[in-house]
C-alpha cells in the first residue's frame, strides 16, 4: 500500500467544509459590515447572524433567542459554568459538581472558582468512562447551584446520560450544564428532551472554523455576562460579532445533524473494525466503553510505548493521531482522562487516540492498521520499559506480531 | 511545540540504538510513571568508550536526546565523556522546546550512570568523576 | 454626479484585505490542524501562529512571548481590566482611573467591578475631547492598581497624550492599560517607549476579520486568566487556537502599520476637505479636537435632526456612516462620548460620524458633500424641532445652503 | 435592529409631511432628549378629519409611524381615528424591532394630542373622549 495522508484527529479539529466556507466567504470583503450598523451593509450581515442563530438553535431543538455565540468551546464552558456559579452565590449556594474526566475548560474554571472558596465535587467514572444520575443524586445537596457533566468524552468518546442527570438536576432545583462540544453533530441532541439548561458547542469539532462557538442558555436563566461592554448578542456578550464564522457555523452545524443516524452507522463500521484490527496487536486494551461511545472514537492503550513517540512515527507514516487530549500535548502530564478511569500512569503514557468521521475511508482504516503494528513492534524493540515488561511477564516475542 | 529538523532526524533514524549484551556498564534513569526511561550501554578499552547503545521509552525529544548523546560520546575517554552536558545536547540538537529541555537532562544523567557503572564493575568509587546522580524531580514522581 | 457606495464607517469596522484573506483561507481546508496537535498538519499551524505574533509584536514594538490572541477588543479590554483588578485586589488595592469616554468595553468592565466594590474614577475629558497626564496624576491614589485610558477615541478620534499618562502610571508604580483599538494602524505605537503595560488590539478595525484581536502584557506582569481551560497562549487563554483569523491578523496589522505617515498625509487631506465641507451647512460643529484626532475621523452635530433619520437617508444615497458608535445605535441613548464633551441632548442626539480610510478616495468625499446638504436640508424642513430652533434663535432660511 | 420594507417605504415616503397653516388641531409630543419629537396638524369638517399633516424629529420609526398613523386617521371621523392604536400602527408597518415599539406610542398620542387640542379649541372637554395624556416615560427624560 502506498503511503497517504489519514487524518484521524477529528476530535482535536476538523476540516472546515467547502459549503461552510463559501457561506463566509462574502462575509469577509463584501458583505463586510457591523451587524450592528443601521445602513444596509450592517443590516444585511444582523439578518445573516439571525439566519445562523436559528440555525444553530434549530439543531439542538433550543429556540433562536437562546443561543448566545462565543468564540469557541472553552468561552462557552467558561461562562456557564461562572455564571452559574455568580448567581448560585447569590443565594448562598456555592457547591457544583462536575466529574474528574471533563474538559480543561470545565476542569479549570472549576479550579478557579475552589480558589473563590467553592467546593466542588468531582464525581469518579466507572472504569468504561460513564457517570450515572444516581451518582448526580447522591452528590447533589442543599448548597448545589450547578452540575456541569460533559455529553461526550472528548478523549475516550463515551456519552453521558444527559437525560437522566438532567432529570435529576431538574427535580432538585439544580442547573445543568453540558459541554456537547464533541456529542453536537455525533449523537441527537435535544435540549428540551434531554432537560439542559445550558450547553457548550464549539464550531471547529463540526466543520466551522475555529474560534466561533455558541452557548445556550435556557429562557429565563439570568447568566450574568462574562465579556462585558457593546450591546451585542442582546447585551450579554460583547464583541462585534465573528459574522463569516458565524455564517459558518449556521451552515455546518445544520450538515453536521443531518442524517446522524446513516452518517453514524457507515463511521461505526469503520471505527469497529479499526478497533478490532488494534487491539490483535499485543498487551492493548480499548479505553472506555465500547458500546456507549461516540461513533467515530478509537482510544487504545498500547502497553510499552510512549504516546507523544507512536504520534510522531504515525505522522512519518502520514497518519495524524493523537495521545490523550491537543490540548495537554506538549505538556508532560498524562491525560488525566485516563488516569481518571484507573490507568497507571505507565498505561496512560501509551494511549492513541483515532477519532475519525464521515470523510475516512475504508482505505485509511486499512492503511492505518497497517502501518501501526510495525511501529508499535519497533519502538517495543527499543524501549527498556517492553523490555521489562517481556521478562517479568513473560510475554515472547512471537506475540508482538 | 516544534522540534528542529536535528531533532527530527534523531527521532526519525535513532544512532546506536539496541544493547549490548555483553556491555562494560549499563545505566537507567527515568521511570514509567514520568513518561520517560533511558538505558544506556558502554563498552569501554583502555579508558575509551569504544561502542555505546541505548534503548529509551519516551517522547521524541527523548529518543533524539539519547540519540545524539550516544554519538557525542563513542570514541571518546571516559574524562571526555563525563564533560558532555545536557545544554551541549540541546544545542547539538538545534534547541528543544522549554518542557521538553527535561529530557536532555536525562540523556546527561543515563550516560554519567552508564559510566558509574562501569566504575563500580572495576571495583572503582565512580563518585569522584561522576558525582553525586540525582533523583528524577518531575511532577509525576515521589522516588 | 451619479450614485455611489461610499463607505465612511471604517471605525465600525472594516474590509477584509484581500492579502489578509489570501494567506488566511489555507488554513480553513488545508492547513486546519490544530496548532497543539504534535503531527505535522498541527505543527505547521503552530508556526503560522508563532510568525502572526511576530507581526503583531513587531507592530507594537513588543515582543512576541508578550502576545496573546483573543477573541477581538472586548474580550482583551475585559481581560486586561479585570486580570488587573485581581492583582490589585491582592494588594489591597481597588481604585481604578479611567475615563468617562471610554467604549463600552472598558466602561462596562468597569461598572462590573464597582459592582465587586472597586471604586473607579472616570476622569473628565475637556470640550476638546482630551484628558491629560496631569489629571490621571492627581486622580492616582495610594490604593489605585490600575488606569485605563484608551488611546485614541472610537467616536470623535481624539488622540490621548498616552506616552505622559503611562510615565505618570510607572512613577507611581501604577499598572497601564490602553484600548487601541482605534489607534493601532493610524498611529505609531511603541509599547516601550509609551510606558504601555498592556495594549487591547482588534483586527477588524485594520482589515482583519472580525471576532480576532490581541492582548499585549508586558513581561512580568501575571495578568490572571479570563477564560481558563487548555495550555494554549501559554496557559493564558485557553480556547482552540483561531488560526485563519490570527493568521490574517499578522499580515493585516503589517500592513497597517507600514507607512503610516504617507497613509495618514492622504487621509488628512480627505478629511479635512470633508470637515471644511460639512461645516458649510448652517448649525453644525466639529466634536473634538481638529489637530489631535486620527487622520480619518469626522464627527459632527447637525442641529435638528436625529442622528438614525439622518444614517438611513444617507444608505438610501449609498453612503455608510454612523451616528454614535456602531455597538450602541440601535439604542435609544444618545452617545456617552458626545454627552461626556459637555454636548447637550438634544444636540448629541444629531451627530454624524465619517471614519475614512486609506481605501477612499476625492470622489467619495466630493459625493458626501454633494448629497449631505439636501438631506439635512429635507430632515430639517420636516422636523419639529428645527423650527423650534430657527425661531427661538432667528436662523433664516438662506442660512441653511 | 431591522425594519421592515413598510417602514423603510414610509421612513423614505412620509406621507403628510408637512404644516397645515389654519390648522383645526395642532398636537405635538416627545421631546429633544428623549431624541424624538412629533407635531401632528389635522383639519377637521363635520367631525371628519379631512387633513393631516406630521413634522417629526426623531428616528426611522418615528417617521414611519407618524406618516403611516396619518395615512390611517385621514378621512376617518374623530372617534375612529381615536380607535387607532399603537398596536394597530405597528402592524401596519409589518412589525417594528423591540427597541422601537415606544415610537408607535408617539404616534398614537400625537394623533390623540391633536385631536384633544381640537376639542379644546371648540370648548369642548377633550379627556371622555381622548382620556389621559401620558407624559414620556424614557430613560433620558424627567419630564
Ligand atoms: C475603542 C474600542 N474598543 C473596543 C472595541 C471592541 O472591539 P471588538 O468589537 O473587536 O470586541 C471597539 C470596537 O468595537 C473600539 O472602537
Ligand atoms: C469536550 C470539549 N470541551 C471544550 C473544548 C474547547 O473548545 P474550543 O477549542 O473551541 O475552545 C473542546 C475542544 O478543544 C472539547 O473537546
Amino acid at each position: 500500500m502506498k503511503k497517504r495522508f489519514v487524518y484521524a484527529d477529528n476530535a482535536a479539529t476538523t476540516k472546515v467544509s467547502q459549503k461552510a466556507l463559501n457561506a463566509a466567504l462574502p462575509y469577509f470583503t463584501e458583505l463586510y459590515g457591523n451587524p450592528s450598523s443601521i445602513y444596509s451593509l450592517g443590516m444585511n450581515c444582523a439578518k445573516a447572524v439571525l439566519k445562523a442563530r436559528e440555525q444553530v438553535a434549530d439543531a439542538i431543538g433550543a429556540k433562536a433567542n437562546e443561543i448566545y455565540f462565543t468564540s469557541g468551546g472553552s468561552e462557552s464552558d467558561n461562562w456557564a459554568i461562572r455564571g452559574c456559579a455568580k448567581l448560585g452565590e447569590k443565594k448562598g449556594k456555592k457547591h457544583i459538581i462536575t466529574t474528574a474526566f471533563e474538559h480543561h475548560a470545565v476542569l479549570h474554571t472549576c479550579r478557579y472558582l475552589e480558589s473563590l472558596g467553592f467546593e466542588i465535587t468531582y464525581l469518579p467514572i466507572s472504569n468504561k468512562g460513564i457517570v450515572t444520575a444516581r451518582q448526580v443524586e447522591e452528590a447533589i445537596r442543599e448548597d448545589t447551584c450547578l452540575v456541569t457533566i460533559m455529553t461526550a468524552n472528548n478523549e475516550i468518546g463515551t456519552i453521558q446520560p444527559v437525560a437522566e442527570i438532567g432529570e435529576v438536576c431538574h427535580k432538585h432545583g439544580v442547573l445543568f450544564h453540558t459541554d456537547a462540544v464533541q456529542a453536537v453533530g455525533n449523537i441527537e441532541i435535544d435540549v428540551n428532551k434531554m432537560n439542559i439548561d445550558l450547553l457548550s458547542l464549539s464550531g471547529h469539532k463540526i466543520h466551522a472554523p475555529k474560534g466561533i462557538g455558541a452557548l445556550y442558555i435556557r429562557t429565563g436563566i439570568a447568566l450574568p455576562n462574562l465579556i462585558y461592554g457593546g450591546a451585542q448578542e442582546r447585551n450579554r456578550r460583547a464583541g462585534t460579532e465573528n459574522v463569516p464564522s458565524i455564517v459558518a457555523l449556521g451552515v455546518a452545524i445544520t450538515d453536521a445533524v443531518k442524517d446522524i443516524t446513516a452518517k453514524n452507522e457507515k463511521v461505526r463500521k469503520l471505527r469497529d473494525k479499526l478497533i478490532d484490527g488494534i487491539l490483535k496487536i499485543p498487551e492493548t486494551r480499548l479505553n472506555g466503553d465500547r458500546e456507549q461511545r461516540l461513533a467515530g472514537n478509537v482510544n487504545v492503550s498500547i502497553r510499552g510505548i510512549e504516546g507523544e513517540s507512536l504520534l510522531l512515527t504515525l505522522d512519518l507514516e502520514g497518519v495524524a493521531a493523537s495521545s490523550g487530549s491537543a490540548c495537554t500535548s506538549g505538556s508532560l502530564d498524562p491525560s488525566h482522562v485516563l488516569l481518571a478511569l484507573g490507568l497507571p500512569h505507565e498505561i496512560a503514557h501509551g494511549s492513541l487516540r483515532l477519532t475519525i468521521n464521515e470523510e475516512n475511508t475504508e482505505e485509511d482504516i486499512d492503511y492505518i492498521l497497517q502501518v501501526l503494528p510495525p511501529i508499535v513492534k519497533r519502538l517495543r524493540s527499543m524501549s527498556p520499559l517492553w523490555e521489562r515488561i517481556c521478562k517479568t511477564e513473560n510475554i515472547h516475542d512471537y506475540t508482538l506480531d | 511545540m516544534i522540534y528542529s529538523e536535528k531533532v527530527m532526524d534523531h527521532f526519525a533514524h535513532p544512532r546506536n540504538v539496541g544493547e549490548i549484551e555483553d556491555a562494560d556498564g549499563i545505566g537507567e534513569v527515568g521511570n514509567a510513571k514520568c513518561g520517560d526511561i533511558m538505558k544506556m550501554y558502554i563498552k569501554v578499552n583502555d579508558g575509551v568508550i569504544t561502542d555505546v547503545k541505548f534503548k529509551t521509552f519516551g517522547c521524541g525529544a527523548a529518543v533524539a536526546t539519547s540519540s545524539i548523546a550516544t554519538e557525542m560520546i563513542k570514541g571518546k575517554k571516559l574524562e571526555e565523556a563525563l564533560k558532555l552536558t545536557n545544554k551541549a545536547v540541546v544545542e547539538a540538537l538545534d534547541g528543544l522546546p522549554p518542557a521538553k529541555l527535561h529530557c536532555s537532562v536525562l540523556a546527561e544523567e543515563a550516560m554519567k550512570a552508564s559510566i558509574s557503572d562501569y566504575y563500580k564493575r572495576q571495583g572503582i568509587d565512580p563518585e569522584p568523576f561522576v558525582g553525586k546522580q540525582s533523583a528524577c524531580d518531575c511532577e509525576n514522581c515521589d522516588v
